[in-house]
């Protein structure tokens, strides 16, 4: 099988996820976006593991981690977000700038 | 393994190729539908179709660690995470924001110049497939032989998550 | 510490103790300014004692490793000289305790006066060339506060101004001479630098033309003359003794100390020529037309001065000497006898003397003699000493002068035609004080106190002994001919030759009978005041235009620059930066999207650009 | 089938870290008062200290013949650790006033401040960019929820969110850049990657994989073009939360970009120029928009993006002349430390005055020095060395270490942007010092007097710890400059 | 054997007194000041301990070196001496110091702050005198911007007119000069491996390849310029001066100013010697500028403050052109120039204190006139200062410039003829100066008879004057005093350039 299928696959997943990250603006899509990237980057990942055939399975631990790291994010993020759903009832992202420079 | 370019491919290659295409439809209909519980079935559906590129590439405990953490977990709180702030059912307008075509640039460069790379480098190589088993058991003896540290390195990474979600949860009422 | 040190530093220690102590009372500074004065002329005497003609007494200075100063050198020049100023400076300052009755801030005119004359004798036995710019530029201090002494009035304050900045001008050009000198003779003692610079025509050229250049400033000679007529705003013993006997000569004194180096320099040695007569001639005519007691003896001082620069031209040291000494006798006298007019008159203006005779006799007298010794009428003193540089200037004529004959011949036909205008002036000067009718504001004039009408008597006996010393027998020739830089020849006398008499007296006769003619003319009294030539050639409005003005433009374009340009740029630095603060503070409005945009954006770049470096 | 040999010992100063944290949040609930928590935290960084100077040296976690271990403390990562220990106990001292007047929860606060140090301890000792990836994650996960932890400021959530998402973007576009580099070589562990680096020219896939990585790291030290959320979640976060992202999450970032530039050490020509001119963009815009700053706490922000700046100079000036060497880690670690000092100094002085009189802008410190003159003399002295104006001796020094290797490497253009960043930071700190002392106009100086009985003793504590410390390297600039010898 | 604690305890006992001040409470606002004076007498006490020790014979070898290294991953060293050429500026600091606390006593501009203010100056005092006695290029550097803070702190808080613009240009401006420098001195250190000034004097600073050492000698002349201050470098000295306390304008002038020529002598001259032959014509083409365009710029300005602090461009013109003539003569002169602009300006700044402190205001447009009568005495001050300032021969201000010019005429360097035209335009610069100091005494000396009468110098002014007025007219009447103690220093430090020359 073609190396490059799998690395094509994943430079796209990349690319939409950041797309979605830059033009969405309602903070769970962002979020979902994110979710994407980290998905390209396990494709890739997975794909150089089994091309390597590596006795240490690197990419395919780390993979392992990159999910349990997103799912840690996710729930920390969803508590950011919850908090400023409450503080301000939008969590659109170009809402939230009130902390920004003066010019003074 | 035979050298064979691109165009001759065999069985393995057009499964990947078809649940390949499946998942990059559905991440752009993730990033573009109007209506914000449709772009998380979308998502569902792309990852459920990455977790089938990884049966196909052989890494199968990675697959079902993808169906159960990412198919279970994180999408269930996305959903919830909708209702909790009160997401409109309908399609709404403004989803996507002002600055697209920068960021349309932005993405377009990025995957341009990524791909660009790796098909020059990785056109010809190919994968080796048969031969291959990462099987739970595999991977358990992985990563318990040489990733133990960032292993529990996670369990404090996910314990400060927990304690850290709880604490922003409680309201500003109570101490 | 040599002798010639201590007389130069006891009037230095009294201008220092008048400083100090004199504002106290009036007699105690009076006292201190006289001890130190005499006690200088003590010292002086007592130098004379040990014939320094015959064996000249050198001193040597402190800081021998580094920085030699204060090496002395007396010789019979130096000595006589130095005797002419402690006589004349005891004088004045006898003559100023009447003078300066009324005056304020006594103690501190009297200090200056003792600082003045230490300065001057640093000047007469400067042994090293530093000691003898000291002194120089200590002098141009001392007329500076002193001719400002009465700074209440705007013209006091406007003159000594100018006296020190047109002098300061000159100056320059003499400490770049200095500098000359000690860079190309590698030594600051005077003996050495100057025989060394004499075997080097280049560099005494340069060194000579360079410290004629002080020179002409501190003598009043054309064009730095300007300064003398109106530093008449001092009190008149400051005008008899620094601008009369003693600073306007020491230049003639420099130039005679480094004689040999203005041998080996013949062209300097024409154009003092042609400077001196030029000046000789102008002042004098100008001296004719002024309508102040003061200013027509200013006028006739650059003349006379002019007379000494001829005689150095010309080759003829010691007649230049013997006619500073002579002059410096007779000026004081008629600068204090004038100061005692004024005094008694309340005014200088010639319109407001006249018909004095009676109430003023000593004044009159003395004065009447300090004119005809002006004017050179024999046996006066003036007449041998001017009889002196007409002969020199006829041998030059003659070509046995270091110079052209040309020069000779101009010079003496010049000196001719200066001594029938001195004639004039002096005539018109004594008509209009003297004789004439008796004017209202003169009325209630009585004679001044004895304390200065005493002076004027002592002076009157050197204005008629002192010409007959410098005959075959006497003692000036062989002093003032014995200096260290020359070996001592024979003094020939300096006998007056029967041409130049018979010349003389006719251009006297012919002067004097000049002014009786024209003396009923109403403008003879006036003088055209206001007018062109009286303005001394309008040379004042040429300094203005050519100097002052174009230099404070000069100033204004500096002052502009700086608060403008300069400032600007220094402040347009933190201004820029400011901007650059705001400019680049505003994308941070909050939007956390465009941030990541950018950073994303910043990513693909650097990917971008690395490759590229990668791949060259 | 052997388990890796752990080796306590070495391992400890991370785990008494983490210990101490759960150990915290025990006591709070046991206790129900968060100064208990607090004292227990403290207690483990002290412990931790020495432990983590004991094992210099050491590795542990090796499997089999190769010995390639997972955790290697060398005396470079010691030092690193030593600066987040005692720095996260400062943050703590300084907290303890918020925590007591219940603006945060004290038990919550000490369990993710101890995490997030684990997290910042463990970073210096990986031996591979899995591990590094993951301890990086540990140390900037709980700061989020530490800066949104804030009682009654709506905003500090939004400070929060601006974090987060800042994070997440870069550790996605650095996992992609790891999984490049993972592509080219097949290996993640950094000796084999340094192997691999010193024995083939950097592929084009490679150079990308590097550049990506580097992302993660800029957004974790705040350089240039990941800079733009610290002036934000400062301003919203806490006093002492600030401190800690300023100094300790920026340590374990600068730990991560020694540990990648060792490795890459090979391929030097890719990373210096990047690292060379992100330092000198974010010298200048961090010190040119410091300038404009009218909030005290936006402004020490725009300064500790301006002194990253300094930091990355030495390792920006790496070329063929001058090599990944001590003589560029020394200069990197001897800034960081006096850097650590004079900041925390500066923002404990700044927790104590916020709480204390509310203030918040430049303006509500006009005539400090009158008010309370230790506070104003110390936050002068803390000034003058982030500006390196003596009295401020070691500020001085340590720059003029810093510029010793660019001017050594010849690369003038890096040496004479950090001058003249230096004299433009020079102005603003300038501006502050002289509000302290000014005289104040506003006649209320009485009622801030009052309100000054309500300060608590440990915040005086903290600035007089960060007082000290940076007297001491004023008077023995070895023990900053030389620390890594020392260990 | 020469005792070698004298020197740190010269650094240690201000420094002691500064901690002092700053940790005394508010009780001691009263002896603030006395305690000022008290420590600062005990440091000219050490001074002239120190000059008794000093052996004029080997001026020209570093005496009373005390050495112990302090950072050695920076290469310094707490290498600190005294030879002929920094001794006359180490006693010039403690004079001028001592009579800056005297005069201090009872004329603190803000009565609230005696113990900052005296604190302050204390602080000052160590920056300068370790300035002069440091022995290693980074110490050197260190003291030099020791000085900056508290002279910035003096301006801002205790000046006057738009003092916190001037202070916070001062210091800005003077920032990035010694940053500039701190770079040429990496230079050197990084080419030699050397920070020890003396090593790199005789010998190891001339090893380095020419175009090195020009870099660096134009980056450290760069930032020493903007100290002398060289024109144009020089925008920040009028505003710090005018807005300055009287005290601190003295030590601004009468010292600060000193560092920059100092550190041209010590260092950039011996350790850079093919550059400085090349620099040389630059610096003295800068330096007779810097001559006339100060005399012409004091000419036209409006303040008698910034008339004195354009003096003082024009005075360190003179000097820097003796030290780019790079010959005995020359630099002796320049030291010479240092020392008697030191004393001169310094007396010029207190009697303009004095005055502003008598009619409030130091502007042309608003001071009295008729000084000579309403203040007979500080009039006479006045006087003789301006006329020592306009190089008054007999009065130490001659000697500086004199000399300067008979250095130029016969200059180390080829270009001989280019030196002779600047002396001419430098020897200019003497009438000029001569001419605004004559505006000055005329404008403000003299005048119609005044009505009031001003209260003259009071015993404290007497107390701090009177050493500078017998300085100026000793050193005037008697040079060779100071020049036998900086000849043969600047003989050691001429031969390591005359190697270099073609």
């Amino acid at each position: 099988m073609h190396l490059s299928l799998p690395l094509l696959l994943s430079v796209s997943l990349f690319g939409i996820g950041v797309y979605g990250l830059l033009v969405r603006r309602n903070a769970i899509l962002i979020l979902m976006s994110v979710e994407l990237m980290l998905n390209g980057v396990n494709v890739s990942l997975v794909a150089f593991d089994v091309y390597w055939a590596d006795v240490l399975h690197a990419g395919q631990s780390m993979v392992i981690f990159v999910i349990t790291i997103a799912a840690a994010e996710i729930g920390l993020g969803l508590a950011i977000l919850l908090l400023l759903f409450r503080a301000r009832r939008t969590i659109a992202i170009d809402e939230a700038t009130e902390l920004h420079e003066e010019a003074s | 393994m035979s050298e064979r370019s691109l165009l001759s491919p065999t069985g393995v290659d057009i499964a990947f190729t078809l649940l390949g295409l499946v998942a990059v439809a559905a991440a752009l209909m993730v990033v573009t539908t109007k209506q914000i519980v449709h772009a998380a079935l979308w998502l569902v559906v792309s990852l459920g179709a990455v977790a089938g590129c990884y049966l196909v590439l052989t890494a199968e405990f990675v697959a079902w660690m993808q169906v159960l953490i990412y198919l279970g977990a994180v999408v269930v709180l996305l959903l919830f995470g909708m209702m909790l702030t009160r997401a409109p059912i309908g399609p709404s307008e403004e989803l996507t924001g002002a600055n697209r075509v920068v960021s349309l640039f932005a993405a377009l460069a990025i995957t341009a110049v990524l791909g660009v790379l790796i098909v020059d480098a990785f056109a010809t190589t190919m994968i080796d497939i048969d031969g291959q088993k990462s099987t739970a058991s595999v991977m358990g003896a992985s990563l318990f032989r040489y990733w133990v540290l960032p292993f529990e390195a996670l369990s404090v990474l996910l314990l400060s998550a927990l304690v850290g979600a709880i604490a922003l949860s409680q309201s500003d009422e109570e101490a | 510490m040599t002798a010639a040190l201590l007389m130069v530093l006891v009037p230095a220690v009294a201008a220092l103790l008048g400083l100090l102590l004199g504002g106290m009372s009036r007699p105690l500074a009076a006292a201190i300014a006289v001890g130190g004065t005499a006690s200088a002329l003590g010292v002086a005497l007592y130098l004379a004692l040990l014939e320094p003609w015959a064996e000249p007494l050198i001193g040597t200075g402190f800081g021998e490793g580094t920085l030699p100063l204060g090496a002395t050198v007396v010789d019979g020049l130096a000595s006589t000289v130095a005797l002419m100023v402690c006589f004349v400076s005891l004088l004045v300052q006898i003559y100023s305790i009447g003078y300066m009755r009324e005056e304020p801030r006594y103690s501190s005119y009297a200090a200056f006066i003792s600082l003045f004359t230490a300065a001057m004798l640093a000047v007469v036995v400067a042994g090293d060339l530093l000691l003898l710019v000291i002194g120089w530029e200590v002098m141009g201090l001392c007329s500076y506060l002193l001719i400002g002494q009465r700074w209440e009035q705007e013209e006091a304050r406007r003159a000594a101004v100018k006296a020190f900045l047109v002098t300061k001008i000159g100056d320059i050009g003499f400490i770049i001479g200095i500098v000359v000198l000690i860079g190309a003779t590698a030594t600051t003692l005077l003996p050495d630098a100057v025989r060394a610079a004499a075997d080097d025509p280049t560099v005494a050229t340069v060194a000579s033309g360079l410290i004629l250049l002080g020179v002409l400033g501190k003598s009043a000679q054309f064009p730095l003359h300007a300064w003398l007529p109106d530093a008449m705003a001092g009190p008149s013993p400051v005008s008899a003794l620094i601008h009369a006997a003693t600073m306007v000569a020491a230049g003639v004194y420099v130039v005679a100390r480094l004689y040999p180096m203005y041998l080996a320099a013949p062209a300097i040695l024409t154009a003092m020529a042609v400077i001196a007569c030029v000046t000789m001639l102008g002042a004098a005519v100008i001296a004719v037309v002024q309508d102040d007691l003061k200013r027509v003896l200013a006028w006739s001082t650059v003349s006379q001065l002019a007379y000494m620069v001829a005689a150095l031209a010309l080759g003829a040291r010691d007649a230049a000497i013997f006619h500073m000494l002579s002059h410096a006798f007779s000026k004081a006298l008629l600068f204090l006898a004038a100061g005692a007019v004024i005094h008694a008159v309340g005014s200088g203006a010639l319109r407001e003397l006249g018909g004095l005779r009676r109430s003023m006799p000593v004044t009159f007298i003395t004065m009447t003699i300090g004119l005809l010794a002006l004017v050179g009428v024999f046996p006066l003193a003036g007449f041998f000493s001017k009889e002196s540089v007409l002969v020199a200037a006829e041998h030059a004529a003659h070509g046995d002068a270091e110079v052209a004959s040309w020069v000779g011949w101009t010079v003496l036909v010049v000196s001719i035609l200066t001594i029938a205008v001195t004639a004039a002036y002096a005539q018109r000067l004594w008509l209009l004080t003297w004789s004439g009718p008796r004017r209202d504001s003169s009325s209630g004039v009585r004679e001044v106190p004895a304390v200065m009408f005493v002076p004027l008597v002592v002076l009157v006996v050197p204005a008629v002994v002192f010409g007959f010393s410098a005959l075959e027998r006497a003692w000036l020739p062989t002093w003032i001919q014995a200096t260290v830089t020359e070996p001592l020849g024979t003094a020939e006398a300096l006998r007056p030759e029967v041409a130049t008499v018979v010349l003389s007296v006719v251009a006297v006769i012919v002067g004097a009978g000049a002014a009786l003619v024209f003396r009923h003319r109403e403008t003879f009294a006036r003088g055209r005041a206001g007018s062109f030539v009286a303005a001394g050639f309008g040379f004042d409005a040429v300094y203005q235009g050519l100097v002052v003005r174009p230099f404070l433009v000069v100033v204004g374009w500096v002052t502009a620059f700086d608060r403008s340009a300069i400032q600007r740029s220094v402040s347009g630095v933190g201004v820029g930066t400011l901007r650059a603060g705001s400019l680049l503070q505003r994308p941070y409005r909050g939007d956390v999207q465009r941030y990541v945009s950018s950073a994303v954006t910043a990513v693909v770049v650097a990917i971008v650009v690395m490759l590229v470096a990668i791949a060259t | 089938m052997t388990i890796q040999s752990i080796d306590l010992l070495t391992l400890s100063p991370t785990l008494v870290v983490a210990v101490g944290a759960l150990l915290a949040l025990v006591a709070e609930l046991v206790t129900g008062r968060g100064q208990v928590a607090l004292g227990v935290g403290l207690t483990a960084l002290v412990v931790a200290t020495p432990l983590a100077v004991l094992a210099s040296g050491e590795q542990t976690l090796c499997n089999g013949a190769d010995a390639a271990c997972a955790y290697v403390v060398s005396p470079l990562a010691v030092a690193l650790q030593l600066i987040v220990l005692v720095s996260t106990a400062v943050v703590l001292l300084m907290a303890s006033g918020d925590v007591s007047d219940g603006t945060i929860p004290g038990g919550e606060f000490v369990f993710l401040i101890l995490c997030s140090a684990s997290g910042a301890v463990l970073v210096p000792a990986t031996t591979d960019l899995v591990t590094l990836i993951v301890a990086l994650e540990v140390v900037s996960l709980p700061t989020f929820a530490l800066v949104a932890l804030r009682r009654g400021e709506p905003r500090a959530a939004e400070a929060a969110l601006k974090a987060f998402i800042f994070s997440i973007v870069s550790v996605a576009v650095s996992l992609y850049g790891i999984s490049l580099l993972y592509g080219t070589t097949g290996v993640v562990s950094f000796e084999q990657l340094a192997a691999a680096a010193t024995l083939t020219d950097p592929t084009p896939l490679g150079t990308a994989g590097l550049v990506m990585v580097l992302a993660v790291i800029g957004f974790k030290i705040a350089a240039v073009p990941f800079h733009a959320w610290a002036p934000d979640t400062y301003q919203g976060a806490t006093a002492p939360v600030a401190a800690y992202l300023s100094v300790v999450s920026k340590t374990a970032g600068f730990a991560a970009l020694l540990l990648v530039t060792w490795t890459f050490a090979g391929w030097s020509e890719v990373w210096a120029p990047v690292v060379g001119v992100l330092a000198g963009l974010t010298m200048l815009i961090g010190n040119a928009v410091a300038l404009k700053q009218r909030h005290a706490v936006r402004l020490l922000a725009w300064s500790s993006i301006a002194q990253a700046g300094y930091i990355l100079v030495p390792l920006g000036a790496v070329t063929s002349s001058v090599v990944w060497g001590p003589e560029v880690t020394d200069a990197v670690i001897g800034y960081l430390v006096a850097y650590a000092a004079m900041n925390l100094g500066a923002f404990a002085v700044v927790s104590v005055v916020a709480r204390r009189d509310g203030a918040e802008s430049l303006a509500d410190y006009r005539g400090l020095a009158w008010r309370s003159p230790w506070l104003a003399v110390s936050l002068a002295f803390f000034l003058a060395s982030l500006a390196g104006l003596p009295p401020g001796l070691i500020g001085l020094l340590v720059k003029v270490r810093v510029l010793v290797v660019p001017v050594d490497a010849g690369l003038w253009w890096l040496a004479v942007v950090m001058a003249v960043a230096t004299v433009i930071g020079l102005a603003y700190y300038l501006v502050w010092a002289a509000l302290l002392f000014a005289r104040s106009e506003t006649a209320d100086d009485e009622g801030l007097t009052h309100r000054l009985a309500v300060r608590s003793w440990t915040s005086t504590v903290a600035v007089a710890v960060c007082v000290a410390l940076t007297v001491a390297f004023s008077l023995a600039p070895s023990l900053a400059l030389g620390l890594v010898d020392r260990l | 054997m020469t005792s070698s604690w004298l020197l740190p305890a010269l650094l240690v006992v201000p420094l002691l007194g500064a901690l002092a001040m700053l940790l005394a409470g508010r009780g001691a606002e009263r002896w603030a000041t006395w305690f000022g004076v008290g420590v600062q007498s005990a440091g000219l006490l050490l001074t002239l301990l120190v000059m008794a020790q000093f052996s004029q014979t080997q001026s020209g070898s570093m005496q009373m070196v005390v050495e112990h290294s302090w950072i050695p991953e920076l290469l310094v060293d707490f290498r600190i001496g005294v030879d002929g050429i920094s001794l006359p500026l180490v006693v010039l600091t403690s004079l001028l110091g001592w009579c800056a606390a005297v005069y201090a006593v009872r004329r603190v501009a803000e009565p609230g702050r005696a113990r900052a203010f005296v604190g302050l100056l204390l602080l000052l005092q160590v920056g300068m005198l370790g300035t002069f006695m440091a022995l290693d290029l980074i110490l050197f550097f260190l003291f030099f911007e020791v000085v900056l803070a508290p002279m910035w702190f003096l301006i801002a808080f205790w000046g006057s007119g738009e003092r916190r613009r001037s202070a916070n240009t001062f210091i800005l401006y003077t920032v990035l000069g010694s940053v500039v420098m701190l770079l040429g001195f990496l230079v050197v250190i990084v080419e030699t491996g050397s920070a020890d000034m003396v090593a790199l004097a005789n010998g190891l600073g001339a090893q380095m390849s020419t175009s090195a050492q020009l870099t660096a000698a134009l980056l450290i002349l760069g930032g020493l310029a903007v100290k002398t201050p060289m024109w144009p470098l020089h925008t920040w000295l009028p505003d710090a001066h005018t807005a300055a306390p009287t005290v601190g304008s003295v030590l601004l002038a009468g010292v600060l100013l000193k560092m920059g020529t100092y550190g041209m002598v010590r260092i950039v001259v011996p350790t850079l010697p093919d550059a400085m032959v090349s620099i040389a014509p630059y610096l003295a083409a800068f330096a007779v500028i810097g001559i006339l365009y100060g005399a012409l710029a004091s000419y036209g300005q409006d303040d008698l403050k910034r008339v004195i602090a354009f003096s003082s461009v024009g005075h360190m013109g003179f000097v820097l052109l003796g030290i780019s003539t790079l010959s005995v003569v020359g630099i002796n002169a320049a030291l010479f120039g240092n020392i008697a602009h030191g004393l001169i300006t310094g007396l010029l700044f207190f009697v303009v204190g004095g005055i502003k402190q008598r009619t409030g205001s130091t502007a042309f447009a608003d001071l009295p006139r008729s000084l000579y009568a309403s203040a007979p005495r500080l009039g006479f001050l006045l006087g003789f200062a301006a006329v020592a300032s306009l190089g008054m021969p007999g009065l130490a201000g001659f000697w500086g410039e004199f000399l300067a010019l008979v250095g130029a005429y016969h200059p180390l360097v080829p270009e001989r003829l280019f030196y002779r035209v600047l002396l001419v335009l430098a020897a200019m610069g003497m009438v000029l100066a001569a001419a605004y100091f004559l505006k000055v005494l005329r404008r403000v000396g003299q005048g119609p008879a005044p009505e009031t009468l001003l209260d003259d110098v009071a015993t404290d002014e007497w107390l701090s004057w009177t050493p500078l007025v017998a300085l100026i007219v000793i050193l005037g009447v008697a040079p060779f005093l100071l020049l036998q103690v900086t000849e043969p220093a600047v003989r050691v430090v001429v031969e390591s350039v005359a190697g270099a020359l073609p």
